[in-house]
């Protein structure tokens, strides 16, 4: 193709974004398009399958039959968000296998908040309530996202999103209408997840690579620093329901901006977490390294007993 | 307890329900792949269900005003009756599928004489479960298909779990006293009647799967009775972690 | 509590000897030689011993009758001080000498220091010590040097030990609120005293057992603190359970 | 040699065991002699390594730091016992390698009661109380056996047994001067360990083999059926202090012989265990077999550094 037919598809393409048309697979994409969407779309994958690292370290220890079920159930949509994220990658010409080994060899990124461990009972609240609540408000504008099969995704991911943080709000409030150990337990998680899920919704604006360009293809409508802003209006009442506080000393309604002023989010712990060295990462990747490792041989029977099979079709065909 | 036998039955199916879905729920992420982490998730999900159905009738039989929980929660070692089988460990995925496989077509079978029960409340969760242990057997049955006859490795895996898992499968059909009492009341399932029927069954599978039958005549048990694995006491203290550490608080 | 203060600093260090007394006691019987299994459960011995003096002194000075068990049984996670190095699990060999050799060294530093503390009863405990961590610092040394200069396996697991524990070396000189305090009454040790001097000793061996020395710079804490990994939950299921289960009984 | 010379040298020997003189490694003794002996003290040896594990596994719950203690140390003192057996063994020409083959092929036995379950922490005073009871019956005559080193151990290892039994005794009277709970925790430990103990005296004097042999080399001094019957004598009197109930309906005290007369024992169970196929045979078996292979490299590393500290020595020397 010359440089002003390319130029000329470019132009076609950027004109139907505009429109809010939904670019499908087999559309033509410019090739960076196709690249950001795999990144964007794989590290969504990673911190789904991640996720459910945290939040599985509680499910033999649930103190209740009706909180085992539901948490059993809320790791397995994860599961499950991961499997449709994938699919969705791969329509863009990238297998599993290679996703997968981009997450083993640390190339790609999952959400950092997953690097700190889930430390008591109330963290099971403390992550539905604050880190879906932060999924919540980085996925809902994706909903509208221009390439059409991560938009569809995000749709479903977005409503099991949110059933999942009302049920982590519930947790909380269990907690904190009960015994003097159990508030204080919920209010322990609050302090130790309150900074973590300011700093999910990624670096300050000043700091935030990519940014335009998501703007122009709807994977970003807001900035990091707006989103995060919407995250501290909606969170603070909420806490203030629960009968918590949040720590951050600094936190004050703002009547001119009819918001809420913080304090200074620790950006170098932020940045230490990031380049795989906050608590857990060593054993989140190895949790995920040993899975696929020690699940090599199953995977090859399943595909050499499929082969034996289709083999055998084949031979009664004939 | 005036219905102490039908009470006593109750968490003998119970129980095992409850135990294989806490093994389940230790590999939650930690699957081979995401399909059948996602399976494996979901099998350990419909036996809570059953699991939480079983007790709440045990709950309100016993009348003493005991919750599900209680009775999940708050019993000691020797009051679990949950037979040796779902208790092993998964030593591998091989051990899973076979635990799963040997407990499925044992539970199916359970099931399909129980929703006959005379016993409204156990035929309708025998009913209901029908539909889900339905699919759990075809799931452990495609898989040991699968490792049974798929790579060298795989086979040798999978014959190993099945050779090590096979002595507890007896025990499915030792008649505890309870279990006696309930089938004079016309109410239990006398489980030694489809026991030819289990070996049959599993047999044809395993054979399926180029697997060889186990010929040991030696088979152990004690769980229906409450004496378990040493592997017990360690689900027991993460099971009842909460619970005990903070006795009586709702969650 | 009149002594809040002292009696937080004594369980900051008794909680160390805790842990990795139940750590290594999980090992009885699974070690690579007698020989090596009799001396990990010696050093597990010493550790309790030692706990339960200082613990003992803590139940004390606590005036609340609170015994030794309370102390050690009662506890929520979150009130355990102990470094998260010695919560850190039994990986392989490697990790259990790496673990011990870089708790060692500390511990002997601390404990040197601690037998010329005013307060009499922590400078017995000390002085008792010094000559069983002496110990314990002397197999953990050459197995390190053994396992590093040993064979290149040997060599790739020592290392990978050395460079996973490494990231818990800090915390062992970060100082919590009691220790400040402590301090300040001029009972406590000031440890990040010996900071330099611990990497100097630590870097030393593992140069003699031709291991390269770490160059992370990025560490965790928490543990001191009550933060603890991921880990310490099914200790504490597993240390608890009895006490939890079956309250207020003697033993 | 010729056979009149062995023969003599044959007579000698007897002769010297019958004037209670002890035999060394480096005397002269019969093949038979020294096949048997390595046979005998290789299982005990075992037994003492394997009975590690069921005691073992209440370390990490133990319900006291004083129990805890003392578990440890007696574990620890069941490594020692082995260690110096396995030493006697080594000085009749075996190696430690080649007893854990033994052992970890099955062809070597170690004592059945070690395939039970500890299944709760009165098991630990049952198996101190009862298992450490039957073990020092079948040990004290050994304190006077023929082969030198056995001797020797053996006075070292009854002495610390009787420790050990004294303390399971004490773990006992704890429980039954205890709650409902811990009383009744100590009599289903008695329920479950009284008739794998009288099966620990070993089978039947009709079906024992090895007897007559053995008593003339002083590895025996009474039968199986006696040593059980001495077991019982003391045991029933030490059930009756702690308030416990003896599970055999047919046991009474015989005016006429001055011993309890007992029920029935279930030789088939013994068999069944001593063929391998006991509660925990294979856990028994697996946890040797995988610390011995997980501690390949270990050894291998210890050799090869000793080889290299050697060799370092040579090159300064020389």
């Amino acid at each position: 193709m010359s440089e002003k037919e390319v130029k000329n598809l470019e132009e076609i393409f950027e004109a139907r974004i505009a429109r809010d048309e939904k670019i499908e697979p087999k559309d033509w994409m410019p090739e960076k398009y196709r690249q950001t969407h795999i990144r964007q779309m794989s590290q969504h994958a990673h911190s789904e399958i991640v996720g459910m690292l945290p939040e599985g370290n509680w499910i033999t220890r649930a103190p209740s039959l009706r909180r085992k079920a539901a948490l059993l159930a809320k790791v397995q949509d994860e599961a499950g968000h991961g499997l449709y994220l994938y699919s969705a990658c791969e329509t863009l010409g990238i297998s599993r296998d290679e996703l997968y080994e981009q997450l083993h060899s640390g190339k790609a990124k999952y959400s950092s908040i997953f690097n700190y461990p889930t430390v008591t009972w109330a963290d099971m609240g403390a992550v539905g309530w604050l880190v879906d609540g932060a999924a919540i408000i980085n996925q809902v504008p994706l909903c509208n996202t221009s390439f059409g099969p991560y938009a569809r995704a995000m749709v479903r991911v977005c409503k099991e999103e949110s059933f999942h943080q009302r049920q982590g709000f519930e947790i909380m409030l269990t907690l904190c209408r009960g015994s003097e150990e159990q508030k204080a337990m919920a209010q322990d998680a609050l302090n130790r997840w309150w900074w973590p899920s300011l700093m999910m919704l990624g670096p300050t604006d000043a700091e935030s690579i990519h940014t335009e360009q998501s703007m122009k293809w709807k994977l970003k409508r807001k900035s990091n620093d707006e989103l995060r802003q919407q995250f501290i209006d909606q969170t603070v009442p909420q806490a203030d329901l629960l009968g918590l506080t949040i720590p951050d000393p600094d936190l004050k309604f703002n009547k001119e901006t009819g918001s809420y002023d913080f304090g200074e989010i620790n950006w170098d712990e932020f940045w230490q977490v990031v380049k795989g060295h906050g608590p857990c990462n060593k054993e989140r990747m190895s949790a995920r390294v040993n899975a696929w490792n020690n699940g090599e041989w199953v995977r090859d029977a399943a595909m050499a007993h499929a082969e034996k099979n289709a083999n055998k079709k084949i031979a009664k065909a004939s | 307890m005036k219905n102490k036998n039908l009470y006593n039955y109750i968490l003998t199916i119970a129980d095992n329900s409850l135990i294989l879905a806490q093994r389940l729920g230790e590999l939650c992420g930690h699957g081979p792949n995401l399909e059948t982490d996602i399976a494996l998730t979901n099998i350990s999900l419909d036996l809570l269900g059953q699991t939480r159905s079983y007790y709440q009738y045990a709950a309100k039989i016993s009348g003493e005003g005991k919750t599900e929980d209680d009775i999940a929660f708050l019993r000691i070692e020797r009051e679990y009756k949950n037979c040796l089988l779902v208790e092993q460990p998964n030593t591998h995925f091989g051990y899973v599928i076979g635990r799963q496989f040997l407990f499925d077509v044992y539970h199916l079978m359970l099931m399909e004489k129980l929703q006959n029960s005379p016993d409204e409340t156990l035929a309708a969760i025998a009913k209901k479960g029908i539909k889900e242990v339905s699919y759990h057997k075809r799931f452990s049955s495609d898989w040991v298909k699968r490792l049974g006859d798929g790579t060298e490795e795989s086979n040798t895996k999978m014959q190993e779990a099945i050779d090590d898992l096979w002595r507890c499968t007896d025990e499915l059909f030792f008649m505890t006293d309870a279990e006696n009492a309930m089938v004079k009341e016309g109410i239990g399932i006398d489980v030694s009647s489809f026991k030819g029927k289990y070996y049959k069954e599993v047999s044809e599978v395993l054979k399926e799967a180029t697997l060889t039958i186990p010929e040991n005549k030696y088979f152990t048990k004690g769980g229906k009775e409450g004496i378990h694995t040493e592997h017990m006491g360690y689900i027991l203290a993460d099971l009842q972690y909460m619970q005990r550490t903070y006795p009586n608080m709702t969650w």
